[in-house]
């Protein structure tokens, strides 16, 4: 534990950024996600994998601008995948890496909780990245829990230069308790650019392949290493007590207050001259340390984001402290908030803000984009009145207005599951659908649609086939054909895919083809039987910005039937010109990509190329 | 013992999706941290480029700690566009903050989504005089047609960077310099443009243009129209063209396989469903009747 | 023969009139409803495109004369309350003619079908086309001859399968349009039934034109034809038709360029030529120095 | 009092024009063809001066359902043809029937079958005027024998199409059509022309296939108010459809008695020295005028022969042939074709006459020595 009086120093700017491995020069600005691919790729690091996943996906494209010589970086087909795969490399005695979102440890957490017993040959990081106030997930689940579960420990950076800083560190924690590391992030230091000094990478000469017995998880090898484990916990209690990162700001001592990652910014924001431990892993949790510190202070306060994970264990240390009490558990924390916990623990006054500059707020959820291929299938399953057992992706989206047109979505692949049990719980009059994107059909559907024809579910599967993961900004998979490098390789044809695993009613169509796409899905809904609609059309914005030739609204046209405001296009909105006491609608045309869906749906025939319309 | 907070400059700049918010926080950011300052910023996308609501914070000062601005602290509000604009407004400091916005309108579908007849937009009201009112330290050029004008509507973004070099303390000449870093060289030259237009803007008086931004406002209604939907039972033929291409979903066939309408309060009197019925089985009828006559707006359904 | 029988000179037709509540019952012989046509035939709803039109054209229902052939088409005329006549198979344009010279006061439109108006009565088409009598020939356009039980019409889509092409179509069909224009027709225009403003719109257009109106209405025959070749349910039949007509441009998608048009829609050629009875007359009565 | 009827040299086609103009037609409907041309050309001439239409249509389907479209709507309508354009009109005669809208067809005869002998006459549509068309079905056929009797005829024409609301066959061959002849055309006053029965009362009550007494139901004139529809498929008095036996039964035998129970009205004939013949020649048109000359020399030579000329040839004069016949002995058919005429006068003659054609079908016409030879022949028995 070391102490820290004064306040951190800002460094010079950097003069380029040009090149990603050059070392030195001062700070450069970098997102946690930046800082943290930076420290997998110092700490030499040889294989690393992930599957996207917001707020983590930066973290492996970044790795990829590093020399391929350097490091193998790849996307694999889900979470599991990948960590399998990071592992591989430990086990051949390469420092390896995995990245997720939190809710990807789940898909991975099977390989993971072993692992932790199996231990490490090459140096083994896992970057997990929270996404407090479920800024773009299905959960805002705590890692930290994760972590003590499946006793691996828990680093938590609290900015980009920590975020580099303890991913380096993690690789020789690994390495010298002989446990996977998970350097635990969140969205705010996932997407916060601030200054980073970046250092050297490292090489190592790998000591290759280690036959050892506890290499094979068997219930006697097993049975013999979960002592070793807790053993190991205890251990790094005491590594972390007394490192340097475990940092003590005196101050005042009627307060002490204890914290880790991000909260320790805001602490650090509102409030001055009291008395904070930092703590660098929230577990194992460095007893001595808190020891140390909560008997110097009067008042012990844990501020932390989402669970009471420090403040549970320090209370068990026989402590009384406080911390949800003052500050929520659910939701992200910010400096208001933490300001406002403060103030309610006395420590601060209540900030009023003068709530004078209030004005209506806008609603602008986020949308599918206009011509998104996604739009005509939903547009289709509205049309036909399906019960729609969505998944994880953009299409999410179609759950909302004006589509409307999904009716559960639960995690990566659970749609066609979730379908099957829909089937057989025998009570649905209507037809069951599920859809499910290419990605996350390739991430976690696959055994679920197996699972389906193995079982004879009466459902339709609706893969909507775009061509990339699009959600976390367009990266690439194994049905796309391409690397995480952008090399080519073997491209996943679905169709034969559904074949294989016994799939008989089988139709591809065009996304933009609203009549055979309806048609498709009413036809396979009417099969008896597992059936699949394949719907293609590339995402128009990744890999490839598509912008075809826009629309316009023919004003004198158009009935004002608002059929076209049904697709949620936000090319369209309404426009000044009433009929009837309805808008009459018109077409931006710079966003409009020309996907000709609402020309498909209009009854009127007002829509017309803008080229027709206005030829100059 | 007194708590005081701290006070880094704090600038927040938003926008909707594909705009340019990032590219004009990373060039504020660059350009604090060459004035030797340390730097936070912090986005959120992600969901940005599905339409949604984009923003940036950046703090900079001699000390910053946490990436996010607190309520009520942001020294500059910078809007790319109004409504967004205005939706940070409760962000920016009350006394001191200087707002800075586009008047260009991007109109979400969501704000267009009331069927009913006579139904308004959900865009944001308030005129630029209405905020000036309020905020005297507001900038609210038509960035945007501004932008048109030098031959890109793209470096709006660009425009509204002058217009915030004017009121920050850093040398022009350091704005200038580090422009080139982040922007295409083919448009460096418009840009260069887009950024003097955007210092050059100040320097004029402007009067709150009462026309910008507001929508038309529609005389408010003192009738409601009442829809009601004629169904002759014995002419339907089942044929489901009506239930399938109804925008609102608002039809079904019964047992019978006669059509029915099944959520009359969704129904908007479209018509649609009476002309694509082949067998002339549906009449809309839509009737004006006194605002005040009606409770809940909902179709009725006649069948004969 | 009193004067009153034939008016000689011509009436002057009335502008476009765009709002106005129509209630179709109006123009409708109520009691012969249901009528006979299948669920989701087309027919119906060009049926309603036609009688709206008429309303917005303030066209009395005595002064409406509407000639129909032989066919589903042809069964369409006994519903409109107006004066009508179901003639011969492929001859309703020729009755119409005949129609229209004696009485130029009257509007004559004229309701046929893809095999009455293009296979049987083709001959009558192009010739009063080339004419350019002030007629109004509406052809509802299904690809088959629903009426008899669904054999290959001049306008069926090639490898369609009809009662009399049991492995598919293999003979190309007419672009009605193009023969109509190519024969002199003033105005041909198409347009699918689902657009129904917009098929109401072409049909007004049209009928107030002054000469040979073509319109093309692309309908939908889902009980003989469709379920023959499989084209899905009535909606989707009514939704696949504007696959056919999305207009046609040069996409930039990456893998495929958006679709190209199959056939265009609205109105497609236009031409001032004089109408064939008042030239007649004021020719002769130049000639005869009245 | 009658004024001096003018009077003109004219061929018979030429006079079958006027007297269609004078019978009040404004609408002529044709397609050229041999021998029948010339109607349409002087149609063509007089129309536009009495302010009535002339078109030539695309064929002789169209000419025939233009004509039907023009008396539908209101205007006394014609077409003239031949045997092949004959056989391309039936379609719409069965039309005009089933629907009951009047008009006037001419059938210039010439040889068949098919293209046949377009510039010879004949007489061999004497069976296709009757039953052209197909199903059960009335038709009244006027044969003129001379180009007198063409202006004349014609002008009757359109007075029973218009009486009897049917298309009426004005059957006449290529020899008269184009025989030029003096002819007096009387003054307009001074002929008979009848126009068509129209719907008269409140729309409400009206059904336009209601038969008046008389079996002929008004027709509705459009525009008046009626709003009436017309179709081909066998209708109930309200125009619309029926397949109901007892409905079909009763409006079709209305189409039948509607001529049936006019007989007397509409049937016309000739008789020549028919007082105490013993042997009855039946002939019409070209072949009647032979015919005369024939009997003219037999009874110089005694033979009690006589003739009988039909001029509505449907329907045949059935009442004066069963009374002529009665007393004949032998009863002989000339007609310019293989024997058509001649089936329905074996089927009216009481059994034991004999009856025997003289039939020619070889484009001459059939000369009087011919006839004359036959009638001895029967003279001689």
């Amino acid at each position: 534990m070391s102490e820290v009086i004064e306040p951190r120093v800002s460094s010079n700017a950097p003069e380029s950024l040009n090149i990603i491995t050059q070392t030195g020069q001062g700070a450069r600005p970098m997102t946690g996600n930046e800082a943290i691919a930076r420290g997998v790729w110092e700490a030499g690091c040889r294989v690393a994998a992930a599957y996207p996943g917001t707020p983590s996906t930066e973290i492996l494209e970044n790795l990829a601008k590093y020399p391929s010589q350097d490091l193998h970086a790849q996307w694999s087909t889900n979470e599991k995948i990948a960590l399998d795969v990071a592992y591989g490399a430990s086990y051949g005695g390469v420092r390896a890496f995995c990245a997720m979102k939190h809710v990807g440890l789940n898909v991975a957490a099977d390989a993971l909780l072993t692992q932790a017993y199996i231990g490490v040959n090459g140096g083994m990081v896992l970057a997990v990245c929270d996404d407090p106030g479920i800024h773009s997930s299905q959960n805002e689940q705590d890692t930290r829990l994760f972590g003590k579960l499946a006793n691996v420990p828990v680093l938590e950076p609290s900015d980009a230069q920590e975020a580099l800083d303890y991913t380096r560190w993690a690789y020789e924690l690994s390495e010298q308790f002989d446990t996977p590391i998970i350097v635990r992030s969140t969205t705010r230091i996932a997407h916060t650019r601030s200054p980073v000094v970046v250092g050297e990478r490292q090489e190592f000469e790998s000591q290759g392949f280690v036959e050892r017995p506890e290499n094979i998880a068997l219930p006697t090898t097993a049975r013999r290493r979960h002592p070793v484990v807790i053993e190991r916990e205890s251990l790094m209690e005491t590594y972390f007590s007394e490192s340097a990162k475990t940092q003590w700001i005196k101050g005042d001592t009627s307060v002490g207050i204890i914290t880790a990652g991000m909260s320790y910014s805001y602490v650090r924001e509102v409030l001055q001259g009291f008395s904070i431990l930092k703590l660098p892993a929230s577990f194992p949790l460095a007893r001595d340390s808190v020891r140390e510190f909560c008997d110097s202070v009067e008042r012990v306060i844990v501020v932390e984001e989402l669970e009471p994970f420090l403040e549970t264990e320090i209370a068990a240390m026989g402590y009384k402290v406080e911390g949800k009490v003052f500050f929520p558990r659910a939701g992200e924390l910010s400096p208001e908030l933490v300001h406002e916990g403060f103030a309610k623990a006395g420590l601060l006054e209540s900030r009023k803000i003068k709530s004078m500059l209030n004005f209506d707020e806008l609603v602008r959820p986020p949308v599918l984009c206009s011509g998104c291929p996604h739009t005509g299938g939903y547009m289709a399953l509205r049309a036909l009145d399906a019960r729609v057992a969505g998944d994880i992706g953009c299409y999410t989206l179609a759950a909302m207005q004006p589509l409307q047109a999904m009716d559960t979505c639960v995690s990566m692949g659970s749609s066609i599951g979730t379908a099957v049990g829909l089937a057989k719980a025998g009570n649905e009059t209507r037809p069951i659908v599920a859809t499910i994107g290419d990605s996350t059909f390739l991430h976690g559907g696959i055994p679920g649609l197996i699972d389906a024809v193995y079982n004879q579910a009466n459902i339709t599967v609706l893969l909507l086939n775009n061509s990339t993961t699009a959600m976390t900004g367009g990266q690439d998979h194994p049905g796309t054909g391409r690397t995480l490098r952008g090399d080519e390789t073997h491209q996943v044809n679905y169709a034969e895919v559904c074949r294989a695993v016994g799939v008989k009613s089988l139709k591809e169509v065009d996304s933009y083809d609203l009549g055979v796409l309806y048609q498709a899905i009413r036809e396979a809904t009417e099969y008896k039987g597992v059936s699949v609609v394949i719907a293609n059309r590339p995402c128009v914005l990744d890999p490839v910005k598509i912008k075809g030739p826009a629309f316009q609204i023919r004003a004198e046209g158009c009935t004002a039937c608002q059929s076209c405001m049904n697709l949620g296009c936000p090319a369209l909105s309404w426009s000044d010109e009433m009929l009837d006491g309805h808008h009459k609608i018109k077409i931006d045309e710079t966003s409009c990509i020309g996907c000709t869906l609402c020309v498909q749906i209009c009854p009127s025939d007002c829509i017309r190329p803008a080229l027709e319309l206005n030829p100059s | 013992m007194n708590a005081t907070v701290t006070g880094p400059t704090n600038v927040l700049i938003v926008g909707v999706g594909g705009q340019g918010v990032i590219m004009v926080s990373k060039i504020l950011a660059r350009l604090s941290q060459q004035q030797g300052l340390q730097v936070k910023q912090s986005e959120v996308h992600g969901m940005a480029k599905r339409g949604g609501s984009v923003f940036s914070h950046i703090r900079f000062g001699e000390e910053v700690w946490s990436p996010t601005i607190p309520m009520g602290e942001a020294d500059v509000v910078l809007g790319l566009e109004w409504a967004e604009g205005l939706r940070w407004l409760r962000y920016l400091k009350p006394d001191s903050g200087t707002f800075i916005s586009d008047t260009k309108r991007i109109v979400p579908p969501f704000s267009c989504r009331d069927r009913q007849h006579d139904a308004k937009h959900g865009y944001a009201h308030h005129t630029v005089a209405d905020i000036v009112a309020q905020v005297p330290n507001t900038f609210a050029p038509d960035a945007t047609g501004m932008a048109i004008e030098l031959g890109n509507e793209r470096v709006a973004n660009t425009i509204l960077l002058g217009v915030l070099s004017t009121v920050m303390d850093f040398p022009v000449k350091d704005w200038l310099k580090v422009l080139p870093e982040f922007v295409p060289a083919k448009t460096l030259e418009t840009n260069l443009k887009a950024f003097k237009a955007g210092r050059a803007w100040t320097k004029k008086p402007h009067e709150p243009d009462l026309r910008q931004t507001t929508v038309q406002a529609q005389a408010g209604p003192l009738m409601r129209r009442q829809v009601s939907l004629e169904i002759t039972e014995e002419w339907c033929k089942s044929c489901d063209i009506c239930v399938k291409m109804c925008p609102e979903r608002c039809l079904a066939l019964d047992q019978r396989q006669i059509v029915k309408l099944v959520k009359p309060q969704a129904c908007t009197g479209c018509r649609v469903c009476e002309w694509l019925c082949p067998d002339f089985a549906i009449a809309v009828h839509v009737e004006a009747v006194p605002a005040e006559n009606i409770s809940v707006v909902t179709a009725t359904e006649v069948r004969v | 023969m009193s004067d009153a029988v034939m008016p000689l000179k011509l009436t002057e037709k009335p502008a476009h009139k765009t709002t106005g509540q129509f209630e179709i019952r109006d123009y409708l012989r109520l009691d012969l409803f249901p009528h006979f046509l299948c669920p989701g035939c087309g027919h119906g709803i060009a049926l309603r495109a036609l009688l709206w039109a008429i309303h917005d054209l303030d066209i009395e229902k005595d002064q409406l004369a509407v000639v129909s052939g032989i066919g589903c088409s042809g069964r369409l005329s006994a519903y409109i309350d107006a004066n009508t006549f179901h003639t011969t198979h492929g001859r309703p344009i020729a009755f119409a003619t005949g129609l229209k010279l004696a009485r130029p006061d009257l509007h004559v439109i004229v309701i046929t079908g893809d095999g009455d108006c293009l296979a049987i009565g083709g001959n009558h088409l192009i010739h009063a086309a080339r004419r350019n009598l002030d007629i109004t020939c509406i052809m509802l356009n299904n690809e088959v001859y629903g009426m008899t039980g669904g054999q290959v019409s001049p306008t069926t889509s090639l490898d369609r399968f009809t009662t009399t092409t049991p492995m598919g179509n293999q003979e190309p069909g007419f672009d009605a349009c193009a023969l109509a224009k190519g024969a002199g027709a003033t105005f041909v225009g198409r347009e699918v039934t689902l657009q129904t403003t917009a098929l109401k719109n072409l049909m007004q257009e049209g009928i107030a034109h002054q000469g040979f109106s073509f319109v093309e209405v692309i309908s939908d025959c889902t009980e003989v034809y469709g379920r023959k070749n499989d084209l899905g349910s009535s909606p989707e039949m009514v939704l696949s038709q504007k696959r056919s007509i999305l207009p046609k441009f040069d996409g930039t998608a990456v893998d495929k360029p958006f679709r190209a048009g199959d056939w265009e829609t609205g109105v497609l050629s236009r031409e001032d030529r004089p109408e064939y009875y008042a030239a007649y007359r004021a020719h002769c009565h130049r000639v005869l120095g009245k | 009092m009658s004024e001096i009827p003018q009077r003109q040299s004219l061929q018979g086609n030429q006079a079958c024009a006027l007297g269609a103009i004078a019978a009040g037609c404004r609408l002529f409907a044709g397609y050229p063809i041999t021998p029948s041309s010339e109607i349409a050309e002087r149609m063509s001439k007089e129309l536009p001066a009495v302010d009535g239409v002339f078109i030539q249509m695309e064929d002789e389907i169209a000419s025939m359902a233009a004509c039907l479209g023009g008396s539908m709507g209101g205007v006394k309508s014609m077409t003239a043809t031949s045997g092949p354009g004959f056989s391309l009109k039936q379609e719409n005669i069965g039309y005009g029937i089933q629907a009951e809208v009047p008009c006037v067809v001419i059938n210039v005869m010439r040889g068949g079958p098919s293209t046949g002998m377009p510039t010879r006459p004949a007489q061999g549509d004497v069976m296709q005027a009757r039953w052209g068309t197909h199903g059960d079905h009335p038709i009244i056929v006027l044969t003129p024998a001379s180009v007198q009797e063409i202006y004349q005829q014609t002008i009757q024409a359109f007075n029973f199409s218009e009486t009897y609301r049917i298309p009426v066959v004005v059957l006449y061959d290529e020899a008269i059509g184009h025989l030029i002849d003096t002819v007096d055309l009387p003054h307009a006053k001074d002929i008979e022309t009848t126009e068509r029965k129209w719907a008269s009362g409140p729309a409400s009550d009206y059904l336009p296939y209601q038969a008046d007494e008389d079996g002929i139901p008004p027709m509705p004139l459009p525009g008046d108010g009626y709003r009436t529809h017309t179709t081909g498929l066998t209708h109930l008095e309200n125009g619309f459809p029926t397949q109901v036996p007892a409905d079909v039964t009763r409006v079709t035998s209305r189409l039948l008695d509607k001529i049936e129970n006019h007989r007397d009205a509409i049937e016309q004939y000739e008789l020549i020295s028919c007082e105490d013949a013993e042997i009855l020649l039946v002939a019409f048109g070209i072949t009647a005028r032979s015919s005369e000359r024939a009997i003219n020399i037999a009874r110089e030579k005694g033979i009690k022969v006589g003739l009988l000329r039909p001029v509505t040839l449907w329907p045949f004069p059935e009442k004066v042939f069963k009374q002529l016949a009665e007393r004949a002995k032998h009863v002989l058919v000339a007609e310019m074709n293989a024997g058509q005429l001649i089936l329905e006068i074996e089927r009216l003659c009481p059994s034991g006459t004999m009856v025997s054609g003289i039939n020619k079908f070889d484009g001459e016409s059939i000369q009087p020595d011919e006839i004359l030879s036959r009638i001895e022949e029967c003279g001689h028995e």
